[in-house]
């Protein structure tokens, strides 16, 4: 199983903060994980998680290329950050 | 070993407080620089009356040790500490304290710098602004990418 | 103009005081900088039992003021104090305060910087460490001048 | 006159806080007052306002060439200062 975490207005636009994916060959990696998740979502899926700036982290850590994942992953997107 | 601190916390904190905080244990500090920053109340000439901070619990205080562990190896720290505050808040309200102890003054303004300038573009938080227009989530910043971006070149 | 505030004081300070103090009045801030300067227990490795600091009186003040100035014309910054105690004083017992208030935390954090840097080579101070050893005037450092140069070279 | 302050090291080596010297043309710069405070003293004061790094101050501002005085002048000579 893949634990998918949406934040700020990606979670807003998709009207979901988490979601569970079945562990698959489909979701041995990151750009698995937001193919499915595109296919299983409106065009609003597709809108927010293709945007350019989106950020992608894997177990709580800013990933910038594609990577494995292994099952019981946490994977997450959400916008540039704006604390401080 | 630098003594690290970080706090995500609802409650507004007390700067003097935390300062004897950092302190607190060691004798050999010379030198403490703060920062603290506030919710300001005219935010690019949109009026804000408040602001909603979401964060990513977990990934937010990993990385804040992450950014306070890079300091303790660039410079000679003898503390650090974080405290931001998540959840909602209002313009002059408190938002984010970052203190560093160390010897000389170099260290201690030059840390508190880097963890400020890695805060604002790494850990996961989001500022939602609430007011007169509506609500509407802050964009990041480049200016806030460039500053972080001078550490990496002086690497 | 920015609010500017200088005290030379025999008596202590409190730190989260001073920064209610410099917000007092104004409420565009979203960044305070600050740097407090202590007493070093053991200074070059040798024992310091207590300091007696001495000043030029009157001077003092024109100095810092005029630094104060120059920080201001260098970077919009709304409230900008200094406190620095004369006298004496023991190890761990802080010395001076530089707290800096400004819309975005790049000009707090160079003016704070800016001012320590300016005080530590043009106000007229100087430190006399007493210890088991004996009573000896501290020496100028040559890496303060390094680092007041720094800004001119900037400019 | 001329008022003449010394501080801190300066101060102690003379044995001496602060002086003053009549008005007249000997003392009407900067250089002039150093040298009547040396002939009016004995070996130490020739030492300590010769030496090397010390700060000559006129009405509370550094000067760093000689500068010309006015009756009523202040003139401070200091060691580096170490505050902060």
């Amino acid at each position: 199983m893949i634990r998918v975490l949406f934040f700020a207005r990606i979670r807003e636009q998709l009207d979901c903060a988490s979601m569970e994916l079945e562990w698959s060959d489909a979701v041995r990696h990151t750009e698995g994980v937001r193919a499915a998740l595109i296919a299983q979502g409106d065009a609003r899926w597709e809108a927010a998680l293709l945007e350019d700036n989106i950020i992608c982290a894997v177990n709580q850590q800013v990933v910038t290329a594609e990577i494995e994942l292994s099952d019981g992953d946490e994977v997450a997107f959400f916008p540039p950050v704006t604390g401080g | 070993m630098a003594n690290l601190a970080v706090s995500v916390q609802e409650h507004d904190f007390d700067p003097g407080q935390l300062q004897e905080a950092l302190l607190a244990g060691a004798s050999e500090e010379g030198a403490v620089a703060t920062f603290t920053g506030y919710v300001r109340v005219n935010n690019d000439d949109r009026g804000v009356s408040r602001m909603m901070m979401e964060h990513y619990p977990g990934m937010t205080e990993k990385s804040i040790e992450s950014t306070l562990n890079e300091a303790t190896q660039r410079w000679p720290l003898i503390a650090a500490s974080v405290v931001h505050r998540i959840g909602e808040l209002t313009p002059g309200e408190r938002i984010v304290w970052v203190g560093v102890s160390s010897r000389h003054r170099g260290a201690s303004f030059s840390a508190c710098e880097y963890i400020m300038d890695y805060l604002k573009t790494n850990a996961p938080f989001w500022k939602k602004e609430i007011g007169p227009d509506g609500e509407h989530w802050v964009e990041a910043r480049d200016t806030d990418t460039d500053r972080a971006r001078r550490w990496a070149a002086s690497e």
